[in-house]
């Protein structure tokens, strides 16, 4: 799909990456999430405060770990504290802008689950929230990076671990949750954002290559797609050099 | 009183065989109080009350142990490892009382039990199903309210008071000042219990404390017990003593699939072991304990590779 | 009053500290109570854990200090925190076992004053309550050192800074407020507890030489003193020495 | 913005002229935010709403200077030195709005203002005539209530956000990471503001935190501006940099007593003076200066006298 000077994650990162703004306070996990806001850091957005739940704040890793419990993405941290401190005194206090997700199902109002997913008809527990629910409690603008797949953008969520606009409209507002300003959620196909009022995901860009068509086809919802969609930015020279010799060397997310 | 030191067998001993309510420290793969798990597996102790914030390898050994009745935990994984399979499967079966809330509205249980008030109101995390299920499963301790000044939604937590917490530190004195280094997910919950057991690699002098209060992440006065247990949160990490075992976790990621390789895992590793030094020279070995020994800046073990050597 | 081998102070030193138990914890001031403190520390109570409530757990002086705010007073401490962690995760969790307090004012039912004193017809504001009105709400048990004078001990406290049992029997109960086990005074005339029922102070001990009537004539309140009042026990040797050359060498508090 | 470093002018004169809602860090003599208060008296701001959860020499001086319309605040002196007369003076006159909490109760409305919590439950300090007056004057903000769990009496505080906080420590990075040494009583209200405004003895580098960062109390996300203030907290002592100035703190004992003794000392020492480096050169002097330097292991000055010379 994407064209040979870059692969899909790369693009993936990218975009994620230029979407970020410069000071704003990131709460992300490992992965993709982690390179696109690493590239940002390095590339537009040097004064990103990258946080993570565990209770560490702007570390600097110089190897890759496992997860957020791995000791090597505590490295070179600013500051230590616990979920007190990052979803509590940061998070809930109001000043995180960006909560970066991943999941295993996303659906049309942008709810996200990483619970329980049905396979061959029976329910299987997964993950689970970890801080997921609380960063999309909290976070004013939500960022997803999700496989595009009609199983795994659905219609609904087989159960709702992450709020997103729960049933569209002002469901969420009604339910007593915080505002939130913005979901975008980034596939191998396209870029999905909220549509204004009915707050349902519709394509805001394809992918470089992309169809109208094969987005609909791997959309487990009937998908929005205006007829002036964007094509999404590909990567620039300098991004990719960034992602493949100092982000991500060992090609572990970007491949 | 000033010496709170205790040997594992003998404060494992003081649970009681059935029932215990307990709190452990552990994030996925790090802190995690193992030693004393797998001493409540040999002694044998059931129908444990676990909460856990993230879910980590010792909650998932001792559900798949059979050692437990009901658990509270916010998700939990043995991170890029692998999944809590032992939970997860029990979860599915709904073969124990599982309850899952999110990291932070556990955390926030705790917050108000450690500071002593009776409950606390907070939006997380509203809407989800996570919420849904507290609210028609813990009626005694997750309510849906309204805030008298705003008039808006909240949910109310009950503070939790476990009988227990188990944590794993570095270093601790006999007193029971504990020191930490690193992230501290775990302070609300360690200062939450009526009484906390800390597991630490080594017991310090208070001299050492007094040198350096600033590391005293818990003072004395709410500590209950003191358990020196090298390489106790092994083959999970301690930053700055030693790196997680990659190959033990591939390992244990691989037996926790089905209820018949971890049965046998843990016959060979936990229960034909008499202490958790045999469980380490049969788990690592010495060359392996050494190998994994922290770099002091890095906080890790610098020769290896994060992912196991197979 | 007292007999010539020791002073007041340091008898209502000594008094308080043999009421102090091994292994209590205990948030205390500077002063007098904290002289107390330190002997009990000396004898009979060595694993006392001494709190002061800006954020300092078992701080060893060497230098004699002005209040709560001198370093000097957090030499040697072996833990550092802030109100949350004294006065919250300490105190208001229950695991305080005596609250030390001073104050302007202290009526019959053990109500401390500290805010607002009538003197020469118009209202004086003094220090307030600090931590502690918090100290009185949670402590388990609390003593008070205090002056015996007649406008001192009074019937009711021009203000009530700090709790005791409000208007005695249930009433302190009733206001929703914790278990207050016991309350002790000592005065430079007597120690006085509380009356089992009717929770008003009586006297439980006459300090040696000290006669009933001179306690009546000084007390503001109408004194139960029981027919077989005790008689509070002298410092022994021990103490007098350890308070002289070691705790208060300069005599600044046992004068 | 990464670089938050302001200079002590600069970060006042933003503040509006009228009416400035501001949280101070004091505790009766030790890093009060002194020359963050005179530079507010010397451009003239009036009507200011103050927070301090020990009432310490910095509001004492605002409120004599006239430049304060409401006071809210858990009591506080000037420990042995003497106490705070021109806000014991106001509150025997009625002059301002002034509103005593305990410590902790006040304490409890940052606490939950920084975990961003509605409010938070408490039975501290009910039966009180504090609480009484509260009760009264506060509605917006105390309220009595009960808890839903176990139907008993609670205090329900409101949390607290102020539009600013103004900490002294002892040293910041230029992106706000605050490292303080020893008790951190101002740790909640500091991270409870709109706009947490840092002054410091000493800018460091980042590099400086990256090596210790159990040694930051506040991460650079939360704090708005960095002023770098050398012996900004003087007369008051900052651990472990300079102690108080036992001579300067006796004098302002004894002139706050009465307003005209006040209102001479003020003219003299924070009016006639341009900023801060005056201030410091007319009270103490640089041979003072240097005299109150703090021994590395005690934490202060060991060759004087607690007591000062007088």
């Amino acid at each position: 799909m994407a064209a040979n000077r870059f692969s899909t994650n790369e693009l993936m990162a990218v975009t994620a990456s230029r979407l970020l703004q410069d000071g704003q306070n990131i709460v992300v996990g490992l992965g993709l999430p982690q390179v696109a806001t690493l590239l940002a850091k390095d590339t537009h957005a040097p004064n990103l405060n990258i946080i993570y739940e565990i209770g560490v704040v702007n570390a600097e890793a110089v190897d890759p770990g496992v997860g957020l419990a791995d000791p090597r993405l505590w490295y070179r941290s600013e500051h230590f504290t616990g979920f007190v401190g990052t979803l509590g005194q940061i998070l809930q206090k109001g000043q995180v802008d960006v909560g970066f997700l991943g999941a295993l199902q996303i659906d049309k109002f942008g709810n996200l689950n990483s619970t329980l997913v049905e396979e061959e008809g029976r329910m299987r527990h997964f993950t689970g929230s970890g801080g997921a629910a609380d960063i999309a409690t909290y976070a004013k603008n939500i960022f997803v990076i999700a496989k595009h797949e009609k199983r795994k953008i659905v219609e609904a969520v087989d159960f709702i671990t992450t709020t997103g606009c729960l049933q569209g409209y002002e469901t969420r507002k009604e339910a007593g949750l915080p505002v939130c300003r913005s979901i975008t959620v980034i596939t191998n196909l396209c870029v999905f954002g909220l549509k204004a009022g009915s707050n349902i995901l519709e394509v805001k860009s394809l992918h470089p290559g992309v169809s109208a068509e094969s987005v609909i086809e791997n959309t487990g919802f009937a998908v929005d797609i205006p007829a002036d969609v964007h094509i999404t930015g590909e990567p620039d020279e300098k991004e990719l050099n960034l992602l493949r010799t100092k982000i991500d060397p060992a090609r572990m997310y970007i491949k | 009183m000033n010496d709170k030191i205790r040997s594992l067998t003998e404060v494992v001993r003081e649970l009681p065989d059935k029932g215990a309510e307990i709190a452990l420290g552990g994030f996925a793969i790090t802190r995690c109080p193992i030693a004393f798990a797998c001493e409540l597996i040999r002694q044998k102790k059931t129908d444990l009350t676990l909460y856990e914030i993230i879910g980590s390898m010792d909650a998932d050994m001792l559900v798949g142990a059979g050692a437990v009745k009901k658990l509270s935990y916010g998700g939990g994984s043995l991170d890029r490892f692998g999944r809590l399979g032992r939970i997860n499967e029990s979860i599915e079966k709904g073969a124990y009382d599982i309850r899952e809330y999110s990291a932070f509205s556990i955390t926030l249980r705790f917050t108000a039990g450690a500071l002593g008030i009776p409950f606390i109101p907070t939006k997380t995390p509203l809407g989800t199903d996570i919420i849904k299920n507290l609210l028609a499963k813990e009626t005694d301790a997750v309510i849906a309210g309204h805030s008298p000044f705003d008039n808006e939604k909240y949910i109310f937590l009950r503070a939790l008071n476990p009988e227990y917490a188990v944590i794993h530190c570095q270093y601790a004195d006999r007193k029971g000042n504990v020191i930490t280094e690193g992230p501290v997910w775990d302070l609300e919950l360690a200062k939450s219990a009526k009484k906390l057991i800390v597991t630490v690699d080594q017991i310090v002098s208070t001299e050492t404390v007094k040198r350096c209060p600033e590391k005293t992440i818990i003072p004395s006065v709410l500590t209950y017990a003191v358990v020196e247990v090298p390489y106790g949160a092994y083959p999970t990490s301690t930053y700055k003593n030693y790196d997680y075992d990659a190959d033990a976790l591939t390992l244990y990621a691989r037996v926790n699939r089905k209820q018949d390789d971890f049965d046998q895992w843990l016959k060979e590793y936990v229960l034909d072991t008499k202490d958790h030094n045999e469980f380490l020279l049969k788990m690592a070995g010495l060359d392996k304990l050494n190998k994994i020994k922290s770099d002091p800046v890095f906080g890790y073990a610098i020769g290896g590779d994060s992912r196991g050597s197979k």
